[in-house]
């Protein structure tokens, strides 16, 4: 039994959570990925580009609601997704237009597109603020839990309770499709094939017909559907609020950086990585070896290798060893 | 004449979502006096807002250097971050000799710094709200508590004063763990929280940061269900955003039983914004000490009325709460005393700070309601 | 004289603002032909070829297909009228397979390509072996192989070859010549770059030398190839 | 444009704007715009010559720039009274035990052979190690903690005069970068950047929760300055009467005199740093670090150590950013580590480099000037720029309040918007290399 | 001068270079040949140590270089070229040949910052013999072009030009003919021959021009799928059944299908 609450306890704090915040990063990891890989530069404005989807996301959500629609234990916003998937693209596809297509025909250094990504970042910035503000907005409703704390405790009868949301729920699944669909899409179809044709030489694709005008819209419209898709599933998990949806920027690249570029299996992997090495290293066991342990040796202290105010220094020490065994990632990314 | 006073907040960055009810105030105050045509022979009172980023301290000072320099203002309210308070205390404020009186800056360094008298603030150091949390935690019989703070001088001070002051009461902190405002995951901390246990975690953070974040997390995975809150959790979308849930849930934040508060609020909404939320009463209340201060000055002039705002903050003299702002001119242009109470209840000790009133909340039926003063 | 079915018609252009390279140059090639461009390294040869692909602006003069002024067209709409390009540099997709690179080479066929693919991997069968494997980590000759391959790929109606040849081994080169003379025999017209000149002017029909982007010889193969001072200055004595 | 009048047109700009500050906002805004804008320049001389010279991806400036603040505290501040005593030896023997586990565990990993052995040699030292060092470090830390920690509760400095600190600062990066380098710099591109990213978060999480090295979150305040104080300066009659003279006012006087004498330091810094890089860069040093950056491969079958040299800029560029640092926390008279935010001390200076001109260091000084002052210009502009689009709206309708509203938040909108017409109309930078 | 024994190279799981054993003879002018994909470049990475070997054994003059970095083996005069040209594209045609010599003065801080006077000496004399390099090589016209800019075969004149910069003591060419018009590699030919005999370089020269190996290079090795194959005079090698299956073949089987004019 003791053992029993101890995996419960280590399920509740450590794995569960663990396992939604990492899909939530993979989530936006596959977005960077995707534009490194065929576009070729570190977009700083994806973390604002969720948000942007979001944002709209909400609106359209606020208006279903208003007019009577809801999606049974589902949240409403999954109803409204498609609304923010398509203004987001009208967003990206302008951007593109408007900003980094004149870099791209230039064959401008990468490090310039970063550069222009973040002053795309500045303004998106000032857009959602003005759209929707800067406060925290809740919008999730219907069934908010899979099982509770509390339930889980009145039908195991244990002492310790695990508590699964519908939203971490959501978010794994998505995430692994996405995944799997990327990875499909990428390596198996024609466009699939043709935009990592374009991403690895594009004068020779342009020789093989490929049109490279195609190749950037196709992959403009799947990363606004994948930020907007994380965006809002991150939304719904947490809050949201435009200032964390910039902060988020960080973890995400370091995901994707680490899974290694280009890759959608090691955006995965990433987003796992970062996820289990913030929850884990800085975890107190104290409560867990409670139970494990016999009764005189349980632990006064809170047996923590870290305090959790290095939990960030800590995840990024991790990352860098990572790279140290694996200079391009855990899946050989790719090096502009 | 006109009056210029600068408002230099942190109106983007991690405050940015506080900071316009703050600013909001501090308008309405100047409204107010602008209205009552009663300062300096009907001067006009004008706001200039200013970026203080609340952490980036050379923008802030380059902002607060602009205001100063450029549109002139004769007297700052602000800043908001004690981080870059500091900062614009030392390289703007006292280079050029303009009053500045903080709302919400609470570090308790800031009782120490050097400030040539220049340096005022209608929010309590948070060595006092140490001693606060102890009585209210120990009243209630909880001596076993988990603490977790914001990794600011704010956050850290607090919670650095409460565990001084609790465990020299003979109470117990099980942890003291910081957490990051504006990060995406706090499932870290609770896990740590939840792993050294207590009866309430008491969360020294902000209301719309990382605070509610650790709170939400606590709740979800049943690590606790009670919590402490001080003064910068305290706000009305607490209401919105946890209801019921917090059912239990008890703090503290500077208040008093003076019927000013209300007062506020009411005001607040007629102009269109939330009179509780976090240090905006506060703001008003600094803005009113300021042009109160150069009213009993008869000047606009920092060097002139900086040694006025502790006569019109305290004793002796009238009562003075928000919206009566043209009552006290009045009377100060007659001669007479004003004792500017505000929406705060400010009573300003020592170094010039406020002496920190609290009034203790609960929530109850979804909502929580100020019980009791301290 | 009927028009050649594919002609770069006195060329003139240079890359971006720089100076002209080419100057009045013309090279053309008929139906079922192959004609070779030789000359001096640094004469204009694949500025010439991708003149005519389109890669660069011509000033004046004007690129035919067919009969049919293409002058200005992107080079992706000439691939699908039907021309197949090899460059002489980065000629394949690195981190692709070499199976992908071949797709890649038949993107704009829409109908089953197996079987070119089959003849592809006969006529290189190390090739087949490594099919699996990112281009980027073959020997040098590989490469070339695959992006020679590539364009095979396509059916092109015209082929363009930058030096196919080089780097790659006698056997495989004798190959690819005999590969070349089949597909031309065909009545697809090649154009070629070629510094290994003597064979590849062997099989041609037409052949041009350039010389500081101008004409400088033309003729049949075996006429330059006798001629004494093309010999000496062009061939390697 | 030809560059060559193309740069000098460039600084007459940048000279005009300040100018026109000068004029319009007062002397002492632009002044203070000025001094950062110095001290940004010298952190975009650091960044360029990584990135332009040598193409190190470093994002990790932050951190460098933090530890010459923390150099700046170290040096300048008294030392707490009775802080030593109380634990100082700990936390330096303590450190000291960290140091010679790292090195012991290193050296086992070189010396043995390769094995489960070795593996186990290296963990027990580690743990070993790992728990002596806490014995040994965290009572002392809980000492100095306690010493009346609401203002100091810290170990205090050497008081030192705080220009000290400066090359002192250099000195703390450059020993990180060593560190660094030594480990993550055979990684490329975006894996690097990545690193230093991390790193610098790590070095900022020590400043944050040390609070014995330098008070952590609760910062440093009232730090030494080497200029005069405005308030000695008001109080003294014969700098008054000077400035009467000149006809000033003394109050405002006094502020554009010591930023002046600010001004004057910086620039001094700045020249000699910038002297300094354009020689190395005209030089065969600089022929072969360009040809490094071009391609590395052929660098080293020429016979070019690339490790060496990678480590050696890695150092320099950090080193001058943690000058930088320390100048700015001089400058800024306190240490408040909550403020290193990347947006602010990595992007903000990569902007500067790459809209000046990366590879060309008049560029890279260009750009730190002209970004810091839109920096801090933006704000008035975002609010002018909404009040003009809004003014053909009806008054006090719904949509011209919430673009009031927004006005503070248009300030990062109207930055975006200036660095994408500088760069569309310069994609190279202001004054590209060569 | 050289002697390799029992090299292996493996790519994951393929063996690459498969346990080749050769010698260089001091003053020789080796030929390497082989099949595409025999290992040739591999083996020559393998050398320079660009590539780690997998297991065995590199000599230089009875000393073990296996494993050095390229760096340190340039600087005991091992040199080389590379197959698919590795130019510094940015910098322009006389800089690249300008930064390959050793010991430059100026190639440390100290002396870029206080040394300017020699310095300038010394890039003048560089200059000067860089120019002479760019004449040999017949692009005076590109000496301040971008590298980047060149023909391909420009480039791989560049490749060899860098070579002699310096006094190597062995240069390893691989394939600087491809790509290079027959005439001037005729002349490149005779420049090989010269250094060989006045400055005494050792060559090994990977090429699959038979002529210019027949002109060139004694003895001649032929690789094959990662093996030394056959080795010794060219003729000899011309006549070896295994080398012509593999690697020469037999000519054109089209020839009949060829125009005659
Ligand atoms: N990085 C690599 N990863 C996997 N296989 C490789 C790699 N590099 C080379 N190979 C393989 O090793 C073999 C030998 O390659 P190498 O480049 O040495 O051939 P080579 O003899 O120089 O041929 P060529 O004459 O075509 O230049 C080839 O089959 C090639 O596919
Ligand atoms: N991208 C470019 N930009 C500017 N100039 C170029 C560029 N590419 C080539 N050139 C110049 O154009 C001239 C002709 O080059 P081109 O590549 O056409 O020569 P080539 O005849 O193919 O020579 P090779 O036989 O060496 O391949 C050369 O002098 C070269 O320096
Ligand atoms: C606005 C407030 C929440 C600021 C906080 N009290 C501080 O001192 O930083
Ligand atoms: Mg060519
Ligand atoms: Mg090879």
């Amino acid at each position: 039994m003791d053992v029993i609450n101890a995996l419960v306890v280590l399920a509740n704090f450590v794995i569960v959570p663990g396992l939604a915040y990492g899909a939530q990063l993979a989530l936006g990891a596959l977005g960077v990925t995707l534009i490194y890989g065929i576009l070729r530069f570190s977009n700083f404005a994806h973390g604002d580009t969720m948000a942007f989807g979001t944002a709209i996301t909400i609106i359209g959500t606020n208006a279903l609601i208003a007019a009577g629609i809801t999606f049974g234990p589902l949240p409403t916003a999954l109803i409204a997704l498609p609304l923010g998937i398509a203004a987001t693209c009208l967003l990206v596809l302008g951007t593109d237009w408007t900003v980094y297509k004149f870099y791209r025909t230039k064959k401008a250094a990468p490090v310039i597109l970063v550069i222009v990504s973040m002053g795309v970042m500045f303004i998106m910035n000032g857009i959602v603020r003005f759209i929707i503000g800067v406060g925290d907005i809740n919008f999730a409703d219907g069934e908010r839990f899979v099982v509770t704390a509390r339930g889980f405790r009145e039908a195991t009868g244990l002492a310790e309770g695990l508590a699964i949301r519908t939203t971490q729920v959501i978010t794994v699944i998505v995430a692994l499709i996405a995944m799997a669909l990327l990875f499909w899409f990428l390596n198996k179809t024609r466009t699939g094939k043709s935009m990592r044709a374009f991403s690895d030489n594009e004068d020779l694709a342009l020789l093989s017909g490929i049109n490279p005008d195609w190749v950037v819209k196709v992959t403009w419209m799947i990363v606004a559907a994948l930020a907007t898709t994380a965006g809002v599933l991150y939304g719904l998990d947490k809050s949201f609020k435009a200032f964390t949806y910039f902060q988020l920027l960080l973890p995400i690249f370091a995901a994707a950086i680490v899974g290694g570029l280009g890759s959608p299996l090691g955006a995965i992997a990433g987003g796992f990585v970062i996820a289990f090495s913030e929850v884990t290293v800085t975890y107190a066991w104290k409560r867990v070896l409670g139970y494990i342990l016999p009764e005189n040796l349980a632990p006064e202290a809170l047996v923590q290798l870290m305090s959790t105010d290095y939990k960030f220094a800590v995840s990024f020490a991790i990352l860098i060893v990572v790279l140290l065994f694996k200079p391009t990632g855990l899946f050989k990314g790719k090096s502009v | 004449q006109d009056v210029k006073i600068g408002v230099v907040l942190g109106f983007t960055g991690p405050l940015e979502s506080i900071t316009p009810a703050m600013a909001a105030g501090a308008e309405l105050a100047m409204a107010e006096v602008t209205e009552s045509g009663l300062l300096l022979d009907g001067a006009t009172v004008t706001s200039v807002r200013a970026d203080s980023t609340c952490i980036d301290a050379s923008a802030a000072t380059a902002a607060a250097e602009r205001v100063v320099t450029s549109d002139g203002v004769t007297a700052i309210m602000g800043a908001d971050c004690s981080g870059v308070t500091g900062a614009i205390l030392q390289n703007v404020a006292r280079p050029n000799g303009i009053v500045m009186i903080s709302p919400s800056a609470t570090s308790p360094g800031l009782s120490t710094a050097e400030d040539d008298g220049l340096f005022f603030r209608t929010a309590p150091s948070d060595a006092r709200q140490g001693v606060i949390i102890t009585n209210i935690l120990q009243d209630r019989g909880f001596n076993n508590v988990a603490v977790t703070y914001t990794n600011n001088d704010y956050g850290k001070g607090l919670a650095d004063a409460f565990q001084a002051e609790f465990e020299a009461a003979g109470g117990t902190v099980t942890i003291s763990a910081a957490h990051e405002d504006g990060k995406a995951d706090y499932s870290a901390e609770v896990g740590a929280l939840a792993s050294a246990g207590g009866d309430v975690l008491v969360v020294a953070g902000y209301v719309d940061q990382g605070g509610s974040g650790v709170i939400r997390a606590a709740l979800d995975t049943g690590a606790f269900d009670t919590f402490y809150l001080p003064d910068g959790m305290v706000g009305s979308v607490l209401n919105d955003r946890f209801g019921a849930e917090l059912n239990g849930t008890f703090g503290a934040y500077p208040g008093t039983d003076s019927p000013g508060a209300a007062l506020f609020v009411t005001m607040a909404e007629g102009a269109g914004f939330d009179g509780t939320s976090a240090f905006a009463p506060e703001s008003y209340d600094a803005a009113a000490l300021i042009m109160l201060a150069m009213a009993k000055a008869g000047s606009s002039n920092s060097a002139d009325f900086k040694d006025h705002v502790f006569d019109v903050a305290n004793e002796p003299g009238e009562v003075i709460y928000p919206g009566e702002l043209a009552k006290a001119l009045e009377l100060i242009a007659a001669g007479q005393d004003v004792n500017y109470e505000g929406a705060s209840a400010v009573e300003l000790i020592g170094p010039g700070e406020s002496a920190g009133n609290y009034q203790e909340i609960e929530f109850k039926d979804g909502v929580y309601s100020t019980i009791g003063f301290r | 004289m009927t028009e050649p079915f594919l002609i770069g018609d006195t060329m003139t252009g240079g890359y971006g603002k720089g100076p002209d390279i080419l100057h009045g140059c013309t090279i053309a090639v008929e139906r079922g032909e192959i004609a070779v461009i030789v000359g001096p390294n640094g004469a204009g040869k694949s500025t010439a070829m991708k003149a005519v692909f389109g890669m660069l602006n011509v000033n004046s003069g004007a690129v035919r297909l067919d009969g049919e002024d293409i002058t200005h067209l992107t080079p992706q709409e000439r691939v699908v009228k039907g021309m197949g390009f090899v460059p002489q540099t980065s000629n394949i997709f690195t981190s692709m397979t070499v199976e992908e690179n071949l797709e890649m080479g038949a993107f704009i066929r829409r109908d089953d390509f197996s079987d070119t693919m089959a003849q592809v991997y006969d006529l290189f069968p190390i090739l087949k072996e490594k099919r699996h494997q990112a281009a980027g980590e073959l020997s040098g000759g590989q490469r070339q192989q695959v992006a020679v391959g590539r364009a095979l790929m396509t059916k092109p109606k015209v082929l363009m070859l930058d030096e196919p040849t080089a780097g790659v081994s006698p056997i495989v080169m004798d190959e690819l010549f005999d590969r070349i003379i089949e597909v031309a025999r065909t009545g697809i017209p090649i154009l070629m770059v070629e510094q290994n000149a003597r064979q590849a002017l062997e099989i041609a029909d037409k052949a041009y030398v350039l010389v500081q982007g101008r004409n400088a010889h033309t003729g049949t193969g075996k006429q330059l190839l006798a001629d004494p001072e093309v010999r000496r200055s062009f061939l390697g004595g | 444009m030809n560059p060559a009048i193309r740069a000098p047109l460039l600084f007459g700009f940048v000279a005009v704007l300040m100018i026109g500050t000068g004029i319009v906002q007062g002397w002492n805004s632009a002044l203070l715009i000025l001094n950062m804008g110095l001290i940004s320049a010298i952190m975009a001389l650091g960044v360029n010559l990584q990135w332009g010279f040598a193409g190190l991806f470093n994002i990790g400036v932050m951190g460098f720039v933090a530890l010459g603040g923390l150099a700046a505290v170290l040096i300048s501040t008294p030392p707490t009274e009775g802080a030593w005593a109380a634990g100082g030896w700990n936390i330096v023997i303590g450190l000291l035990l960290g140091g010679m586990t790292v090195i012991g565990a290193i050296l086992a990993q070189h010396r043995m052979a390769l094995g489960r052995i070795r593996t186990l040699t290296t963990l027990a030292i580690l743990i070993a190690g790992f728990f002596i060092y806490r014995a040994v470090f965290d009572p002392g830390v809980t000492a100095i903690e306690a010493i009346n920690p609401s203002v100091s509760g810290n170990i205090g400095g050497l008081n030192l005069p705080v220009l000290l600190s400066w090359p002192v600062g250099g000195l703390l990066a450059a020993g990180a970068a060593w560190i660094i380098g030594k480990t993550a710099l055979g990684l490329r591109s975006d894996y690097l950047a990545i690193a230093t990213l991390g790193i610098a978060e790590i070095i900022i999480a020590v400043l944050k929760n040390e609070d014995w090295l330098s008070r952590g979150v609760k910062n440093v305040i009232g730090l030494d300055r080497p200029v005069p104080f405005e308030i000695e300066l008001q109080q003294d009659p014969t700098f008054v009467a000077r400035a009467v003279g000149l006809g000033l006012d003394p109050v405002t006087a006094s502020g554009i005199y010591t930023k002046l004498a600010y001004s004057a330091l910086f620039a001094v810094v700045l020249l000699i740093l910038l002297w300094m890089a354009q020689m190395a860069l005209k030089s065969p040093w600089g022929r072969m670090m360009r040809a490094i950056r071009d391609n590395e491969t052929a660098a080293r079958a020429m016979g070019k150590d690339v490790t060496a040299r990678h480590l050696q800029i890695f150092i320099l560029g950090s080193a001058i950013c943690g000058v930088a640092g320390a100048m700015m926390t001089t400058l800024d008279g306190q240490l408040t580590p909550g403020s290193y935010q990347p947006l602010r001390f990595t992007f903000l200076v990569w902007v500067m480099v790459i809209v000046g001109g990366s590879g060309n260091n008049f560029g890279a000084v260009l750009g730190g000037i002209l970004i810091w002052w839109l920096w801090v210009q933006v704000e008035p502009m975002g609010l002018a720029l909404m009040q003009i689009l809004s003014s053909g709206l009806e008054d006090g309708s719904a949509l011209q309040t919430r673009m009031i509203d927004a006005a503070a938040h248009m300030r990062l909108l109207t930055m975006g918007l200036l660095m994408l017409i500088v760069l569309r109309f310069s994609p190279r930078g202001l004054i590209p290399e060569r | 001068m050289i002697v390799v024994e029992n090299l292996v190279k493996t790519f994951g799981g393929f063996r690459a270079v498969d346990g080749a054993s050769l010698r260089i003879e001091q003053g020789s002018i080796t030929g390497l040949i082989g099949p595409n994909g025999a290992g040739k470049t591999t083996l020559f990475n393998v050398i320079a140590g660009v590539l780690q070997p997998t297991s065995g054994r590199v000599t230089m003059m009875g000393e073990d270089i296996t494993g050095l970095p390229p760096h340190a083996l340039f600087h005991k005069g091992l040199l080389r070229t590379f197959q698919i040209a590795h130019e510094f594209s940015s910098m322009t045609v006389r800089e690249n040949l300008m930064m390959v010599p050793a010991g430059q003065s100026g190639e440390t801080l100290w002396n870029a910052w206080f040394g300017r006077k020699r310095i300038a000496d010394e890039e003048r004399a560089l200059c000067a013999k860089a120019d002479e390099v760019i004449e040999f090589l017949t692009i005076e016209h590109l000496k301040e072009e971008r590298a980047g800019n060149l023909s391909g075969g420009q480039k791989k004149l560049l490749e060899l030009g860098r070579t002699m910069m310096v006094d190597a003591k062995i240069v390893f060419l691989d394939e600087v003919g491809a790509g290079v018009n027959r005439t001037l590699l005729n002349t490149i030919g005779d420049a090989i021959i010269r250094l060989n005999k006045e400055r005494n370089y050792t060559f090994v020269v990977i090429e699959h021009d038979m002529d210019f190996i027949g002109r060139l290079c004694d003895p001649v090795i032929c690789m094959a799928e990662g093996r030394v194959l056959a080795q010794g005079t060219l003729a000899e090698i011309k006549a070896n059944e295994q080398v012509i299956e593999a690697y020469l073949g037999t000519g054109l089987k089209n020839k009949d299908k060829v125009a005659v004019v």
